[in-house]
């Protein structure tokens, strides 16, 4: 079976370290350690890879933009560049989507930001539609709307470019519970606002993923499936200065799927997917996979073994 | 791997050292790793003791009941068999009359190596596996010069045990390395020509003849017909043609304690510098309708997930092998 | 009569930016420095929450405030903050501040202002010095005048005098890429105030720049405010620093021949840096204050620190207490 | 005056070109070794016999190697560890009929530790595993002590204390067994070795334990632990050290928060009068993400900043006292 009868095709989101002659380094490193990333998360079977936007300047300034290092990711046998991740830095005074005043900024970094992709087709350009939970709690309605407002907004400058705005919901961040996912979707336009699923943020925050999925499928242009084995308790998603690493009762919240002690239902996920018709990309993340002696190469083997070898059996 | 060559890949490579690579969802990690990157058979190679779990046939069947025990495990990460099992009876082990140190280079020996062979005999044949590899004979630098008689010797034991292996449906494969005492092209040919072709074969492991200055594609051209297992690995070094004979050449060589001090000498296929020309030697193997098995290996080094990737994508896109 | 303290420098311990961030991995790593035999540690400047130790309100934000922070490192036996190192290039999320240039008037106030507040809190943690990157990288400006190195010297000069109103010293330090490297740094120190401005010695840099460290301690060293020993494995010596993100293609690549290491801790396997020579020559220069020991970047941060701590202890510290005891 | 006897239990794994290895991996990565151990302040040198052969290798004879650990900063190699964890047809302390091999195996170790300055303790696990062992009778236990009395009376003759180190996995484990084991054997040949973390894993008290045999404990390992082996894990084949299933790790180094109490120890040691060599171990300190070097160095710091106050303290009342 071709990759084009498939319906759907796996991408990776290039979190990545490998050790090197003087401690961990990450795949842009250099022009051997990016083909060496390559070669494995093509070995394994991926089909594309997913990146960040702050790498564009690696791209520009290493392999001369994107469309020539999509080049590169195209010598090694994957397809292209599916998706990209924006991470912004949320600040009130200057980049915080509830707060109005600050949506200018907003926009005009998304306005430069499309024009520096637009030498290459992304599926999504992936966002974390609110700040820090600390730095928008109490979270009310009004918050929301006007955070719904800035998304759509957005959404329209990305749109012009054909890539669709998708958010991705942090368990840390401030719209991370069930209702106020609820209401921020409701609020928002869909021509202009996906949502993009991660599997194992959802499970930290308590949420199901699955049924969360099957509430908005309509809407969602895109996963993370990837898994954990500790949902949040106590103030976890609100612990200052930081949540996803300093979170004093979780070391390391992400885990690859397929892990031993996983909350994610992965199966029940894919069926979902296929339940709901869904075709197109899904994307394999493990963030912060080498914490506590981890490794990401192992880390990926084992994640694509089980997309192969327990998800593709459902849905493929 | 689908190929008219049949594909495996050696598991040595995750155990490192003697307390590691014990625990069973450890072992499974490794085994997804593998069936992830298109292989779907292994080879194992023997140890020592109980943290040999997955290395010396006793504590392989201690830990899973049975042979089939053992196959279950492996199907579990998608692993459908063993292809083959490495063997060094030089290799002290707590098993073999509590570490007792024997060589085949001996006459004396052989009643005792006979015997040790058969767990492994066994073993094999009990979880359907082709080939028993072996260290034939021990490193140069711990024994005299072999003659032509000191060959004939080491001939002697490993028909005995071809004798073993055939009657249980197995094949048996002598597996050169660059630092044993069957050194030079001509000594090896000579063990062969000791050996019967009927029920001994050579595994060519194409670093470990790179390093002991034997070009593995010549070689295997004129030796086809003797050739029944592959060991498919890179080198960056060639042995100068004397560091084998240094004292301890296990540690001062391959560790690089002395000479050159070269600190790894095995690596991934398609690694920079790699002497060995394994698209040469690959369509040399289909020309000839290899029909044994070609082990991918890298030893230690590195991250064992890391060189597994490696080498799975220098099969698919070096060598042009589709892997489903 | 020399006054010679030891400490090591944290930067090894951050590889990545998501790496040391979590509270226990820091007190391992303070414990580290202290067992090996050091008095006081070494900070480098950051940003943001994955820098808990990077700037004084991170450490607030952590610590509860700067003394918090103290408090932390005495639980864990160190007796305080040497030094910080700071380059204005680089941006602050806390301030909503990009690059600052010390070559740019207008940047002045700001530099000085930031420094002040650096120096408040080392002066708060027992530090005594700020050591800055003066200028940028050769590859990434225009080559200095004249007139550019007066406003350098200018910067400096008022950044000196506000980190010395909290007692703290400021030390220039000149790595490999700097654009000072080929024969500026003498111009520069020579405009600047003694009083105000000092030179940080980095064994490391300056051998990877082909400099010789004793001829340093030879012509400048009554300006030496500040030394870092760290070794260098090997030498630009095709002066690739001049190249546009050297710090990129340079520093971290290795260029062109793709140096897979430039730095280690002193007495590295193949290091080129002869340690007791400049320990010498130090003393000799009556040299007084801090002598940071760093491995820069390394494999396996917990052992770089112990070895270094061996050649401390078995070598260095035993040349420093011989001239204690000789003055007495 | 602060203990000076430290001695370091030579387990340690460091990076190599060939994945992590023991640092006998060449004399470069020795070198680095040796020197970090002597930057912490460790003076003794605790091996395995099984390393004997190779440290002969690299450096011309053990008397050789510890000369050069002696030119590092060590005052000489304190112990010698010598074990039998699985049994085997050849070789099982439970089974009398390989008695003689044991001994055997002793004296040619012996052998390799002549001319070395003066190794304190030869010390053995007493038994294999206590699945391959059970049923545990008094009688088994006889048998184990008949062994280590001939053992004890031999190494005694080459200058070296037999001492036993009790394994949470060992067949003789509870403090029962321990006490019938110790009352079978004889005070002047065989003595007690305390592993703070094996016994605690396995329920018992180390403090109590060395109080109760202060006169024949001949030395210690300092280790900790986080858990109580409470799912029967020391009799579950094939192997409970690094395959329970509910404890992926067993040991930690001091001061990382596990259920030793190493003050009260210290200070009982003080108080004793005990005057030997301490050791500091902790196996397998690299798995979750550990590293050796980090973790001795936090073990030592352990050591010089808070046991190092529990000494002075029961040093101050004793002082007070006379």
């Amino acid at each position: 079976m071709t990759a084009s009868e498939r319906a759907i095709k796996w991408s990776y989101m290039d979190h990545w370290r490998s050790n090197g002659p003087s401690g961990p380094v990450d795949q842009w490193h250099s022009h051997k350690t990016m083909s060496a990333f390559l070669k494995q998360i093509k070995a394994t079977g991926f089909d594309a890879i997913d990146t960040f936007d702050f790498r564009i300047w690696q791209m520009y300034g290493d392999y001369g933009g994107p469309a020539k290092y999509q080049q590169v990711v195209q010598d090694h046998g994957l397809e292209r560049i599916v998706n990209t991740f924006h991470a912004a830095d949320y600040d009130l005074r200057n980049y915080a989507p509830h707060l109005p005043e600050t949506h200018e900024f907003i926009l005009e970094d998304f306005r430069v930001t499309m024009g520096r992709w637009s030498e290459i087709q992304l599926d999504n350009i992936i966002v974390m539609p609110a700040t820090l939970y600390y730095d928008m709690e109490p979270v009310t309605e009004d918050k929301l709307k006007y955070t719904a407002e800035c998304w759509n907004k957005v959404g329209e400058i990305t749109a012009g470019y054909g890539v669709r705005l998708t958010c991705h919901h942090e368990f840390f961040s401030g719209i991370q519970s069930e209702a106020d996912i609820d209401t921020f979707y409701s609020y928002t336009d869909p021509r202009y606002v996906s949502l993009f699923v991660d599997t194992a943020q959802h499970c930290i925050a308590g949420v199901d993923p699955v049924a969360l999925y099957n509430r908005h499928a309509h809407r969602v242009s895109g996963f993370h499936f990837k898994d954990t084995r500790n949902v949040a308790t106590g103030d976890d998603h609100r612990h200052r200065p930081d949540s996803e690493i300093m979170a004093p009762t979780t070391g390391k919240w992400f885990y690859e799927m397929g892990t031993p002690h996983g909350l994610v239902d992965f199966e029940a996920m894919m069926t979902a997917v296929r339940d709901n018709g869904y075709r197109g990309w899904i994307s394999v993340e493990h963030d912060k996979a080498n914490k506590q002696g981890g490794d990401y190469s192992e880390s990926t083997a084992v994640s694509r073994w089980y997309a192969k070898n327990v998800l593709e059996e459902i849905y493929r | 791997m689908k190929d008219s060559l049949r594909w495996s890949y050696a598991l040595n490579q995750w155990n490192v050292r003697l307390d590691v690579f014990v625990r069973h969802e450890d072992q499974q990690r490794a085994l997804k790793t593998v069936s992830a990157c298109g292989f779907d058979h292994v080879e194992l190679a023997s140890g020592t003791g109980r943290w040999d779990n997955i290395s010396r046939p006793e504590v392989i069947l201690l830990n899973h009941g049975s042979h089939s025990g053992f196959l279950d495990f492996l199907r579990r990460a998608e692993v459908h068999g063993v292809s083959s099992m490495f063997w060094d009876p030089q290799a002290p082990a707590e098993e073999e009359e509590g570490y007792a140190f024997r060589t085949t280079a001996n006459p004396d020996d052989h009643d005792a190596i006979v015997e040790w062979s058969k767990p492994f005999v066994d073993f094999l044949a009990g979880v359907g596996a082709e080939q028993l590899v072996v260290r034939p004979v021990g490193s140069a630098w711990m024994t005299p010069p072999l003659g032509a008689d000191g060959i004939k010797v080491i001939g002697d034991v490993w028909n005995r045990i071809g004798e073993l292996t055939s009657a249980a449906g197995l094949g048996l494969a002598l597996h050169y390395d660059c630092l044993g005492a069957v050194h030079t092209a001509g000594e090896l040919t000579a063990l062969l020509e000791a050996t019967d072709p009927a029920t001994v074969g050579l595994a060519l492991d194409t670093a470990e003849f790179t390093v002991g200055g034997i070009d593995p594609v010549a070689y295997y051209r004129e030796h086809a017909d003797r050739v029944t297992h592959v060991h498919l690995k890179d080198t960056r070094y060639a042995d100068t043609g004397e560091e084998y004979r240094m004292p301890g050449a296990e540690s001062t060589m391959l560790k690089g304690g002395a000479g050159r001090r070269i600190e790894r000498w095995f690596y991934e296929l398609g690694t920079e510098g790699g002497l060995v020309d394994v698209p040469g030697f690959v369509a040399a193997l289909r020309e000839n309708e290899f029909g044994g098995w070609v082990v991918v290996e890298s030893d230690h080094g590195g991250n064992p997930a890391e060189l597994a990737m490696l080498n799975s994508w220098y099969l698919q896109h070096e060598l042009g092998v589709p892997k489903r | 009569m020399s006054a010679i303290r030891w400490a090591y420098a944290i930067n090894q311990w951050k590889p990545q930016f998501d790496d040391f961030v979590r509270r226990e991995e820091h007190e391992r790593a303070l414990k580290t420095i202290s067992i090996a035999g050091f008095e006081g540690v070494e900070l480098t400047y950051g940003t943001g929450r994955w820098e808990p130790l990077g700037n004084p309100q991170q450490l607030a934000a952590n610590f509860g405030s700067v003394a918090g922070f103290r408090e932390f490192l005495r639980s864990c036996a160190l007796d305080g903050v040497s030094s910080w190192y700071w380059d204005p290039a680089e941006r602050s999320m806390e301030h909503l501040t990009g690059p600052l240039s010390p070559l740019a008037e207008a940047d002045v106030p700001a530099i000085v202002d930031r420094a002040r507040e650096l120096a408040t809190a080392l002066a708060e943690l027992g530090g005594s010095v700020l050591l800055v990157r003066p200028v940028p990288g050769a590859g990434d400006v225009e080559p200095l005048d004249d007139d550019a190195i007066g406003r350098v010297a200018a910067c400096w000069d008022a950044v000196g005098r506000a980190t010395a109103e909290h007692g703290v010293r400021l030390a220039l330090h000149v790595d490999f890429l700097s654009a000072l490297r080929r024969d500026h740094a003498p111009r520069l120190i020579d405009r600047t105030d003694p009083a105000l401005v000092g030179l940080a010695l980095d064994t490391g840099e300056l051998t990877v720049g082909g400099i010789d460290p004793l001829a340093v301690i030879a012509t400048h060293g009554d300006r030496i405010a500040h030394v870092q020993f760290k070794d260098a494995l090997a030498v630009d010596d095709a002066q690739e620093y001049l190249q546009p993100h050297a710090h990129w293609t340079v520093r971290v690549r290795g260029g062109a021949r793709e140096v897979p290491r430039w730095f280690a801790e002193p007495g590295a396997n193949g290091g080129l840096v002869d340690f007791p020579a400049i320990t010498r020559a130090l003393l000799d220069a009556g040299y007084a204050g801090w002598i940071v020991v760093e491995s820069d970047q390394s494999p396996h941060p917990a052992a770089s620190a112990l070895l270094a701590g061996y050649l401390v202890q078995q070598e260095l510290g035993p040349m420093v207490h011989e001239q204690r005891k000789a003055a007495v | 005056m602060a203990w000076t006897k430290w001695s370091y239990m030579d387990h340690w794994v460091t990076e190599t070109p060939q994945g992590p290895q023991p640092p006998s991996f060449n004399r470069a990565s020795m070198d680095r070794y040796v020197k970090q151990l002597s930057a912490l302040g460790f003076t003794g040198f605790d091996t395995f016999f099984f390393y004997l052969p190779v440290y002969a290798g690299m450096y011309g004879g053990v008397p050789g190697f510890e000369r050069y650990l002696q030119d590092s900063g060590f005052d000489k190699i304190t112990g010698i560890f010598s074990a039998y964890p699985s049994a085997t047809r050849y070789t099982a302390p439970h089974v009398r009929e390989t008695h003689d091999r044991i001994v055997a195996d002793c004296t040619n170790t012996l052998r390799m530790c002549e001319g070395l300055t003066g190794v304190e303790n030869f010390i053995v696990m007493p038994t294999s595993t206590y699945h391959q062992t059970e049923p545990v009778t008094d009688d088994t236990i006889k048998v184990v002590a008949d062994l280590w009395n001939r053992v004890g009376k031999l190494t005694l003759e080459h200058g070296m204390k037999t001492t036993c180190h009790f394994e949470f996995w060992g067949a003789i484990r509870t403090r029962e067994q321990i006490d019938t084991f110790l009352s079978y054997t004889d005070p002047e040949l065989v003595h007690f070795f305390c592993d703070t973390a094996q016994h605690t894993i396995a329920g018992v008290d180390p403090i109590q334990l060395f109080r109760d045999y202060r006169d024949r404990c001949t030395g210690f390992h300092f280790k900790d632990t986080k858990n109580v082996d409470e799912h029967e894990a020391y009799r579950t084949p094939p192997d409970p050290e690094l395959m329970a299933p509910q404890v992926t790790r067993w040991f930690y180094e001091m001061g990382e928060g596990g259920l030793v109490d190493f003050p009260a120890l210290m200070k009982e040691i003080v108080r004793s009068g005990y005057d030997g060599w301490l050791t500091v171990e902790h196996d397998k300190a690299e798995l979750g993400g550990g590293s050796y070097a980090e973790a001795t160095a936090v073990a030592k710091w352990y050591i010089d900043n808070v046991l190092a106050e529990a000494e002075a303290e029961v040093r101050a009342e004793l002082e007070a006292a006379r």
